[in-house]
């Protein structure tokens, strides 16, 4: 079977591979070329590459030893399997000539040609612009295996990750940034709450609940129990270099080296902080200590609010922005937790998911030009929130529809035993930490 | 008194230390051990190479009691912790001379 | 010959170390365990939700001895070990049939 | 207690939020801007941002696995809570309308106005300058964290970090940087070996020294005692990413893009590659092997050193400051821990310290202009000695008065029972490593 | 004996100090600067040199506990020594005046006179393309440390290390990138496929091959074991930092920010991309289920692989690339496991000699100017397959004669004790992880 | 039925249980622990202080075995575990009243 998967693949490739080439030849560069935006966007474009790593150590970091190597490996393939699905396809779908104001329809496999580029209207190369969005496509897709992790078979998983980096991110980011219909209403998500973290934070609710939660979660009185991680200290690498990466995140999005970006670092920067500052005197005050973890959810909360607006707003409406993001991480995680009873190891759901409907909502009050509370009305809050629910229901009904078929053709999670010894053992035959004395969790819960 | 030393398996740990709770027995101790017997370990593949594992994690629980719980414990942790396959481990029973409680000094039956 | 096992607070390791040193014990092979009893663990919450600790961290000292020198090493170690607050552990005393220094072959005392 | 200073914090912010928007706006930018300083600037100041996640490392992988979580967050907090004490108050103070050549007097909550910032004479805008120094001031901000490692209350930290970067940072700051009096005097410190480094040297001398040393670290006769780290891979792959970061430390210093990056890049690396070398050789002869630990602290010790002078010295002068601050690392930790019996767990006081002393000076002997071996005479040496007092004098005066009002208001450090069991447990009810069996430290003592 | 060496390194250093500052002194700059290109090469340059935090992580975590603190420290001191030592030689010998196209001759210690570099002929100041440099030849040595892992004499290492930065890489450096005979021939490697991985590469294979390999590796009947790494986290993070690196790699050995730069990045994310996922595939198939650390090497691999042609081939052929990397490094790393019995830890003899070397001789079938594929003939193969083994001949040759005469001098391995107790006891009388338990290695064997 | 408890250096650990094995004994467990006895540790420096390493790794073995192959399991693991320097440990033996398979129930010598 795998066999026959492998050779079909590399059929595929090679004749599409032929039929592109032609395309890609012949033609004269006639676009701008600025080598300062260039340089710029390209770096920025490294800096949210390097995310991946943060995502994958606070995946790995906020859950159990034994699952460590399957989330890495997971976090990988994302990158991995993104890269290439987005580069065919998905690219296309997001920015090709537009059809009906729903999706791309040209620029497959690379295939730009010179003169459509040139309308396109910026200044730096193709394939810089390219290698940017394939980074923020493998950023929506890496969002959903902390949900689903500790649980969900290795084959399902890769199945979805391509699936969502070819298709389901890149019509809507056809929507809102490749020239559709939410683009023409003036909908703002500048560098991507609603259409990169959102798309993520919705599939991987509706992964995370039809997969159920990991054994040992919730007792049969519904009541949950805390599965604590097995490093706080890569935890909390992994948000560092996350915040990090937002400085290309953000500020890379604006695709030129131009006199907002310092702005936008600010704004940025201050979210972030204000992000996490709130939920520490939040947590210290409801649960008696200032939570380590949750704080951790606080900064990267902040920062996934402030990216729709980060160039909209203030720093006053960045530093509000963060508190409010901050509120929300501490609610929403105890609410997905308690309330949804959907299990969600890492609080991407939340992190994701609810602060980015509310980053990209908030665009709608803190709009230095447009915003509710700086005399703008309510017009952009409403497209705002017309926006936020069109994408969350167009990636709660793809991603349904996903992960039951994936469910029903190959099996969405994996066997009881399995997830009992942990899946770096089941589905990989290897330990993460070969040499350290693992203790059994019910030692220490 | 008689110390019960269970060997089994770890995941079956929270049961048993429910079980002998609703005994009345409260305290242990425990440790994470490796073992093997008649379950012999895993092969898999790591870089290509064939690895046997042969020592399979286990964990330890040690509880002194008074010599008439003796059987009862053992019945009850049987029941539990029992998969019917190989690997769910051994109890071992000792004799213990002397036990003193160090917070107040207490020897014997009363110590326990 | 005798083992005494002494199951106790991590950091009182040391102390009870000194004191078995003085009185003229140099061997010893310790382990970290985890161990509940009448000392009841702690409350935590992480991430909104209650954690209850009710394994804690514990010390075990097995040293094997001659018979003579049981009462002696006890009633030291409960010195040094003792806080009077619940925790502190106990000391188990088992008999031990043969001891052999793998280094020489020697048997029996001369081997403790 | 705590719901009312987080209500008196939330009020104070919108109070001031809304009184500076004002401020803010209506008027047109008149700076000359170049783009591609910006960038150079902006990327430079995300370098200096990742150092954050270098210091975590450095400081979790140096102590001991039951204090992880807390340094971590303490190290989180000291960039959020900083990031927004600096943007609201400390930058003003800093860069701000020069009072007496003391303090600034303006510019607070990002209320740059253009025509001021025109004045100020850089071509990049405000906030990418604002970013650039924020980072800053947190790094002066988390150097102490280290020193007063595994023993010192959360919320006595979180006073001292907000403390550190509104006000003593920035005064320092103004007298170099923003216009006053040192600056005046032809003081040469150009990214911060003084600034930075040693104001959070000195802050973190004073903090331990009236902390105390942690439980078992001297003997009753005064002897020290080794307490090793956790996790020597993540202290080192601290050192790798503050080694990285430092290439925006210093070369983006330079505020703009010239013929001068290139030297100032090449002067940190040699000076970082020699501290290191030096220590290993010298710890090799002195203590039989080569420390691990002490030969990275030796790399940190040199970057340290040449932070002063990266673009004044040329790159033998490099050379010898590296090896320079070399001998200060392993004396002067030796000195801290027997002669001083400060207990400072990753060597803050001797790395930041006082290797930021010795490379300030160190600028008065081998400036290429004005240094005395190049012929210079000792007029710039003197005047970098009275900075290097001035700054001290100020640093550990101001620091010993916070820290002894903390100590006398809401107590330093935490309990003998807590720090025993471990700051994680007992500030933030969790474990940093819950599925690793932690061995007692006596078990390797 | 160490003191004595100390003193010498110290006397030399100064003399040549003093002697090359007078050179350096006088003349005014000439050469072409451009703002842009100098932010390029430079922030390549710090992405570079932190691709050393990424082989010190991957290294480690490909090794056993017991030595993570050796092996950090030998990928620190890799930096630091070869820092200076290329700086003070290297570089001369690599760029400095051409001698019979096998050798330069001049620019040492950093004395590039102005109207020299002017005819050197890039718009970047010479300092800022030594830094680039120098990261490079970090590089190159700090593969070997991976093969020799484990049972190194340190002392052995350091010296090999030197040897390697000061004379080895730089003359191949000068054959390929110096203008020596390989670049008269037209021979392409574009960013060091050939130059700095195989180099490396071929010298670990000869490194690891005299040392033998470690204790427990081969059975009796010479069939292999496993020897888990102790770390997959750490060393999953090592690739996520190495591939973040490659950016600036690949792109940054443009030297100048133009047109080019995209496709380059896309190339090098889509070779690595391809080499990852296919190594995934080809294990799960071979091995029943994916290999966690085989593929993280069919990334890196990928990425070996891609570098001599990221801007020759077209994306497409970059795809084939990585797959075709992927194929040489499952099948290499059997090779060298089985076949030539040589121990190889984490698989760099594979990953940098044989994907280097793969990648080299792609160009001449991929180059979309020039490869055979693309009907370019068989010329430009034939040029690369002839760099390719006049490389591996000089290096295998020098390492041979390198690291025999440090085996009969002081000994290139530790005794059978010391490897049974690592390292990190052994070298450097400490431990990596005091603080955790760790098991017995023969517990998991 | 005894328990044979050996405490040696980590590294023989292999041989050990390939011995045992060729005795027909299969069955262990295994764990680590940290020893201190004649072998007085190391001293290294750690930045600048000495540090002195006194308890040091060690693995212990425990078998459960008729208590006529006592004797000749001893012998045997003595043969492979002698270095003959110390720190090579020791063997204990004690008594076990009770054996029980966890997983059939059986009890005494069969349950071995
Ligand atoms: N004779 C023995 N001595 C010591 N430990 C034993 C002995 N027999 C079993 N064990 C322990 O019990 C564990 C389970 O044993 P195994 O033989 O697999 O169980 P079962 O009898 O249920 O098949 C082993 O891994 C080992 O740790
Ligand atoms: N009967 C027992 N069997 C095994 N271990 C015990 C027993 N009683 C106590 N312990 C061990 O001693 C530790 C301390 O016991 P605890 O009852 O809290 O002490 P104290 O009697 O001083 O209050 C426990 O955590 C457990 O490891
Ligand atoms: N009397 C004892 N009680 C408990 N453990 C012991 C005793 N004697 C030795 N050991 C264990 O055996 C290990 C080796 O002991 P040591 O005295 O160094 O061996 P040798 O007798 O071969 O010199 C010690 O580290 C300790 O763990």
């Amino acid at each position: 079977m795998k066999k026959k998967i492998l050779l079909l693949v590399l059929t595929v490739l090679v004749f599409v591979a032929f039929s592109t080439v032609a395309f890609a030849e012949g033609e004269e560069a006639t676009y701008e070329f600025s080598a300062v935006d260039t340089v710029w966007v390209l770096v920025a474009g490294f800096l949210v590459f390097f995310m991946q790593a943060g995502f994958a150590m606070v995946e790995a970091g906020f859950t159990r030893a034994k699952n460590a190597s399957n989330i890495i490996m997971k976090n990988m393939m994302d990158v991995a399997i993104g890269s290439i699905a987005f580069w065919a396809v998905g690219f296309g779908l997001m920015f090709g000539a537009d059809k009906l104001g729903l999706v791309g329809s040209s620029w497959f496999f690379g295939s730009v040609s010179t003169s459509s580029w040139a309308e396109f209207g910026i200044t730096i190369p193709f394939e810089a612009f390219m290698l940017f969005q394939t980074v923020f496509a493998a950023t929506a897709a890496t969002i959903v295996s902390g949900a689903m992790a500790e649980r969900t078979k290795f084959s399902s998983y890769i199945i979805y990750s391509f699936v969502i980096s070819i298709v389901i991110y890149p019509i809507v980011g056809h929507w809102i940034w490749g020239g559709g219909w939410l683009n023409g209403l003036g909908f703002t998500d500048f560098a991507g709450s609603t259409v990169v973290h959102s798309v993520g934070g919705w599939a991987a609710l509706v992964g995370a609940s039809i997969l159920g939660p990991r054994i040992g979660k919730y007792n049969k009185d519904g009541k949950p129990n805390a599965i604590p991680g097995h490093s706080i200290t890569l935890g909390a690498l992994g948000v560092f270099i996350l915040w990090f990466g937002w400085f290309g995140f953000n500020p890379g999005s604006e695709l030129a080296a131009d006199g907002a970006l310092g702005l936008i670092a600010m704004t940025t920067n201050l979210a972030a902080a204000a992000g996490g500052v709130t939920v520490m005197f939040i947590t210290w005050v409801r649960y008696k200590k200032p939570d380590v973890s949750m704080t951790l959810n606080g900064v990267l909360g902040g920062l996934v609010g402030i990216t729709a607006g980060c160039a909209a707003v203030d720093m006053v409406g960045a530093v509000f922005i963060g508190i409010i993001a901050g509120f929300f991480v501490v609610f929403g995680v105890e609410f997905v937790d308690r309330v949804l009873k959907v299990d969600d190891p890492v609080g991407a759901v939340t992190v994701h998911g609810i602060c980015g409907a509310v980053g990209t909502i908030s665009v709608g009050l803190f709009a230095v030009d447009g915003g509710l509370f700086y005399g703008g009305g309510i017009e952009l809050l409403g497209i705002q929130a017309l926006g936020v629910v069109a994408v969350a229901a167009w990636t709660m009904g793809t991603a349904f529809v996903l992960f039951k078929t994936i469910k029903a053709v190959v099996g969405l999670r994996v066997t009881k035993e399995e997830e009992e010894v942990g899946l770096d053992i089941g589905e990989h035959g290897t330990e993460a930490y070969g040499d350290f004395q693992i203790k059994t969790p019910s030692m220490f819960i | 008194m008689k110390k019960i030393e269970i060997i089994t398996r770890p995941e079956k740990l929270e049961e048993i230390k429910a079980i002998v709770e609703k005994l009345g027995q409260y305290s242990m101790t425990v440790s994470m051990v490796s073992g093997c017997g008649l379950q012999k370990g895993r092969k898999e593949v790591y870089r290509g190479v064939e690895v046997s594992i042969n020592l399979l994690p286990k964990v330890k629980i040690e509880m002194v009691v008074g010599a008439d719980k003796v059987d009862m414990i053992i019945d009850n942790v049987c029941k539990v912790a029992q998969t019917g396959e190989v690997g769910d481990g051994k109890i071992f029973v000792y004799n213990i001379e002397e036990v003193v409680r160090i917070r107040t000094g207490e020897k014997g039956t009363v110590a326990i």
